[in-house]
């Protein structure tokens, strides 16, 4: 048995756990509103909206009394003020088409906030924010706390075309640049959100990033190229949300510089962009923690 | 979990363990208790079943670990946790500081693992005693769960029991992937268990239709939730029918306290909720609660009395 | 059903017999097929499997006969049915004369039983082969159900195919009640199976919050519907991973094209539909469109090319 | 083995299959309104309507798309014109719950109309309807068709309690006469329906009757007794509504004179009043026809 090798050169501190333990409650629907491909919906959530923190998640058990799914949805938070709670949703699946079906006067049972909030930049620093698809809509709460601290905030916002673009309005509202990206050019710029990132990354002290896996990789990896410290919201598939089931793990790089497959719901789903090893995610590295009692060894 | 004061007495018994309530977590469902804290009074539930741990730390399996089923759902965890030294450094302490009860799960591949665990937990303040997990069928040596053998699982049992605290009752953990699950009770109880667990999960698979591969990387998985609370009942029925003397902790797909109240009506002195917790962290005070409203109402003045119940 | 028309080849075969549809109904959830006449074409599917007869008219248990479970529902109607002259004189005639196939259930209390139905189902217009029912856990002799062993259940098969014409393929319906699915189904073929029907339903119980008693009048009764669709695909991909020339009927929860689809991939070359129909009596046309809807997305030219092909 | 014997004594032929088979739509609900302790649905539901015969029932696909509710729920039609089918729902469990939370503009998958209708009066002959609880809803049908047919109509209502009561506004403008009965006294008469029932037998020619098992084995042996012909509606748990799983059985005679365990979706839900073994059902009487294969022996 050959002890994992620690890797040591993160720029990045992993997030701290957020400021208050969730909570359940049965929630009144109070918006609905169909955004071009999602539906955002507003929730009457005071206990939720006070405690919760730009990155943080909430859960929402679907189908209602008859339902016959029994896993609970994860939806980012994409503000939380005056006691609502918003998200934008996208139909998926059918717990995500049930979501997206509700009307206000529904209630729904959701639990939150939930997960490790992004942490805040060094003082003073400019921040640059990306998004993808309806993962802008996680950044919204975040640049307006950026903004109302006095950093800068630089955000992208991109998606595979028009209609999956996400929070476009209110991110020009908040942010002192906005760049947008469209894979087929329906809308901002052609191309990838990298196009606009390589750019406005020189002279920012932290980036923010939520979408995709592939496009937090690639953010992820530019940011650290240039020595920018980054952190990602991941999404991976989670059962129950608050940590307890450990469907939802991924490979990250701990404190310590040794890889653990971590809890995206309780240890993220923020994590730093230099920590988590996306190339690795859905296998399993020997030099992973307990890889050996797995019978996976070093090659 | 404090709100709803019935005249029930809910108190049980793991072996000869009192516990205050007969509602305990699902090893594997719950951790090792620590999430749970914003949504469950921890001490007043009978006690935190933990996740099954064995000698070494554990990554687990790849993902993905899960697949969602009607009314169920799949996992492919395999057994991810910090070794019995993880535990008892951090996880057992923290329990026990707070006065909850740990019913600590222990897996292995070999006889002497299991042994080893039960040693290691002589004594630890707080182990109201171990369950023994011999039916997962999730580990990586597949070849055959010794929870499918009587031979293999009393073999276990017996070096547990040999091995483990005197003071601690140990409950043998079966699978309902057997053709005669009596017959595989009988032998451990014949081997010194204290109690049994049942059900573990049915063995599962699940085909994603746009790979076109199984979508486990696992392949197989194990099955659980509501969808299986039929074929749990069922062996719980036909245990306490075989073995009426042998106390039965019962699980499978239990939500609400009417569901509780069917196991303990078919023989279980205490549940074990799991997946149900996924859907709803508070689900063991509610059900708590439930099935001690749902007792009053049937004119049962303890739990202890309604064991087994629909048997008479 | 002939609405969409696509260009996949959606024919397949019960052993020798070819049928155009991969599509059947499940035995004791359609019948003998009139009732569906309404809502299905019935020569447009595989067959109509045919709810397993005896040898005398039976009238079945009494009621409750079932309870609804999560995704599914739990049964214990004890093979009511005509006999074998009542199918041989009304329903398998009206079946013929309107050219629909039929794939006949048989059961039996003992082996003789079965091979007597077997011979008086020789050369029977518009009988396209046999299911044999060793797996029902519903009769009245509950001892040990034959295919919850390999000696007993091979002893059935091998009678019955000596028996049988042997234009007609003999299928045997296996139970997943058991530790080892694999070695039965290895003794059936050994014995002379032309196929092997999977899964029948799992052994379950409900007891009823008001009586405080078994729900059912059999006290345990057969769990079928979506909920155990994970073990019946888990059984059909051990057998077909063990034994990949031997024809598998895949059932278990299969409600829509999707769900037939992960059976295919998992080896099965047909399907049937159970519990389904009782929630969408279209269950059986809808469902084949829609397989066939998604083979054509994914690149097949035809159905057979589908069958196993999460193995490869 | 001994052969059972043949019961020749009925006064009723068995009723006659209906005069189309069912259809399976998916359709829009019109109306849903609360009456008392139910909800009347409105469904335009135009194939279903003119098939439709009184007595027949429909056959609701319940909770929705992400249902773990399976088996279908049977709901007797109360009136099916000009294109609207009409049923009275009660909330019993979690299915008959979901319906009576319909809401106009919501669509649900029906089946219908299933069973067998109640068969024509002789001609001329006086008319007694007995409707228990929402049972009372399946005789509004009935008592327009008969009245439009020229046959004198007297309807009994009776419920365990004033808001129990159904459809007595239909049946009042409807019937001749109309008798409302209540356990506890709080509409009507305090009593049972059969208080009602044996002041207006005399001088029926036919007897209908609808509600649980124990009123209807009332109204059947008082009509039994007086040589009047009797048809109810019986109401067994059902899985398929269709006749295809054999659940909804119970005991009944046949023309032959053999009791069979009969299907109570495809061979009734009519039946013969004096064909009903109502003492026997749930049970399985040495003489029903294929109970010696069951091992049940003549005692
Ligand atoms: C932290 C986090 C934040 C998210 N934020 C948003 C958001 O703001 N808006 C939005 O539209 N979606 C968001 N998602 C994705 C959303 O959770 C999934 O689309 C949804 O769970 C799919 O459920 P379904 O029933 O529609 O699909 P199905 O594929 O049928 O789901 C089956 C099962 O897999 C799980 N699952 C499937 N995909 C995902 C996924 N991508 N992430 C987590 N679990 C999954 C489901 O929870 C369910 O248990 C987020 C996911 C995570 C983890
Ligand atoms: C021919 C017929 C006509 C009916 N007409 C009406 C009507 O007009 N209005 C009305 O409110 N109710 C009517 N019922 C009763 C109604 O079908 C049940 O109340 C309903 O199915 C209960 O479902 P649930 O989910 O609410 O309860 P649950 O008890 O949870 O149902 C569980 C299962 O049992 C079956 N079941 C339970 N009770 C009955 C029952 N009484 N009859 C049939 N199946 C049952 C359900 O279909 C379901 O499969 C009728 C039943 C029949 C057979
Ligand atoms: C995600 C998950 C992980 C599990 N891990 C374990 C485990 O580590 N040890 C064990 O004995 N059982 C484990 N189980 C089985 C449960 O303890 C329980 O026996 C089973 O899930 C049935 O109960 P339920 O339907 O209430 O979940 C696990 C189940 C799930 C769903
Ligand atoms: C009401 C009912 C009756 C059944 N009767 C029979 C039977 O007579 N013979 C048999 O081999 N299987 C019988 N089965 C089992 C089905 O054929 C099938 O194997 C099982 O239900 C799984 O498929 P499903 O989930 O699609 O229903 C019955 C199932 C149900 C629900
Ligand atoms: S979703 Fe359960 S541990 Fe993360
Ligand atoms: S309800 Fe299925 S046969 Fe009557």
């Amino acid at each position: 048995m050959t002890a994992p090798h620690p890797r040591t050169t993160a720029l990045t501190t992993p997030a701290p756990v957020a400021d208050a333990p969730p909570v359940q409650r049965t929630v009144e629907v109070v918006g609905a509103r169909p955004v071009d491909a999602y539906v955002e919906l507003r929730l009457a959530a005071p206990e939720i909206a006070e405690r919760a923190q730009p990155g943080q998640f909430v859960a929402f058990a679907v189908g209602g009394e008859t339902s016959g799914l029994l896993l609970r949805r994860s939806i980012a938070i994409s503000t939380a003020a005056d006691g609502v709670v918003t998200v934008v949703v996208s139909a998926a699946g059918p717990g995500s088409t049930w979501l997206t079906q509700r009307r206000p006067g529904d209630t729904v049972d959701v639990v939150g906030p939930l997960g490790r909030p992004f942490p805040a930049p060094p003082a003073g620093a400019r921040a640059l924010l990306v998004g993808g698809g309806y993962g802008a809509a996680a950044l919204v709460g975040l640049a307006a706390q950026l903004k109302e601290a006095g950093h800068e905030v630089a955000a992208v916002a991109g998606a595979a075309s028009a209609d999956r673009l996400c929070s476009v309005q209110e991110l020009t509202e908040l942010a002192d640049t906005l760049a947008v990206t469209t894979d087929d050019g329906s809308s901002g710029r052609r191309g990838l959100v990298t196009l606009a990132v390589d750019e406005l990354l020189p002279g920012c002290g932290v980036v923010y990033a939520c979408g995709p896996m592939r496009m937090l990789q690639a953010v992820a990896d530019a940011a650290t190229a240039l020595g920018v410290p980054s952190y990602v919201a991941v999404e991976e598939s989670m059962a129950c949300g608050i940590g307890v089931c450990m469907t939802c793990v991924l490979p990250v790089v701990g404190s310590d510089g040794l890889t653990r497959l971590s809890r995206s719901c309780t240890e993220g789903p923020v994590f730093g962009g230099d920590r988590v090893r996306f190339d690795d995610v859905g296998t399993l590295p020997w030099d992973v923690v307990g890889a050996d009692a797995m019978g996976v060894t070093r090659p | 979990m404090t709100a709803v004061e019935t005249a029930v007495d809910m108190s049980t018994a793991l072996g000869a363990v009192p516990i205050p309530s007969p509602v305990l977590t699902a090893s594997g469902c719950s951790a090792f208790g620590r999430e749970l804290e914003p949504f469950v009074d921890l001490t007043a539930i009978g006690a935190v079943v933990t996740k099954s741990v064995q000698l070494r730390p554990r990554s687990g399996r790849p993902t993905p670990r899960m697949a969602e089923t009607p009314s169920g759902m799949l996992n492919s965890i395999g057994l991810q946790g910090p070794g019995i030294d993880g535990l008892l450094d951090g996880e057992l302490p923290w329990l026990a500081e707070r006065g909850a009860r740990a019913f600590v799960s222990i897996a292995g591949v070999r006889v002497e693992d299991f042994a080893e665990l039960a040693t290691r937990l002589r004594g630890v303040p707080g182990v109201a005693g171990l369950e023994v997990n011999i039916s997962c069928p999730n580990v990586e040596s597949r070849g055959e769960v010794f929870a499918c053998d009587p031979v293999a699982a009393s073999d276990v049992v017996a070096a547990v029991r040999a091995a483990a605290d005197p003071a601690q009752p140990i409950y043998a953990k079966l699978s309902p992937d057997v053709t005669d699950i009596v017959s595989v009770a009988r032998a451990v109880v014949d081997a010194g268990a204290d109690g049994l667990s049942m059900i573990n999960t049915l063995l599962g698979l699940v085909i994603d239709p746009d790979t076109m591969k199984p979508l486990l990387g696992g392949i197989t998985g194990g099955l659980s939730g509501p969808a299986i609370r039929p074929v749990a009942l069922r062996c719980v029925w036909q245990v306490h029918a075989a073995l009426p003397e042998v106390p039965i902790l019962g699980m499978g797909g239990i939500r609400s306290g009417l569901d509780a109240l069917q196991f303990v009506l078919a023989g279980a002195s205490a549940v074990s909720v799991g997946t149900a917790v996924f859907n709803d962290p508070s689900a063991l005070g509610r059900i708590h609660a439930e099935l001690a409203a749902a007792l009053e109402t049937r004119g049962f003045a303890s739990l202890r009395e309604a064991v087994g119940y629909a048997h008479r």
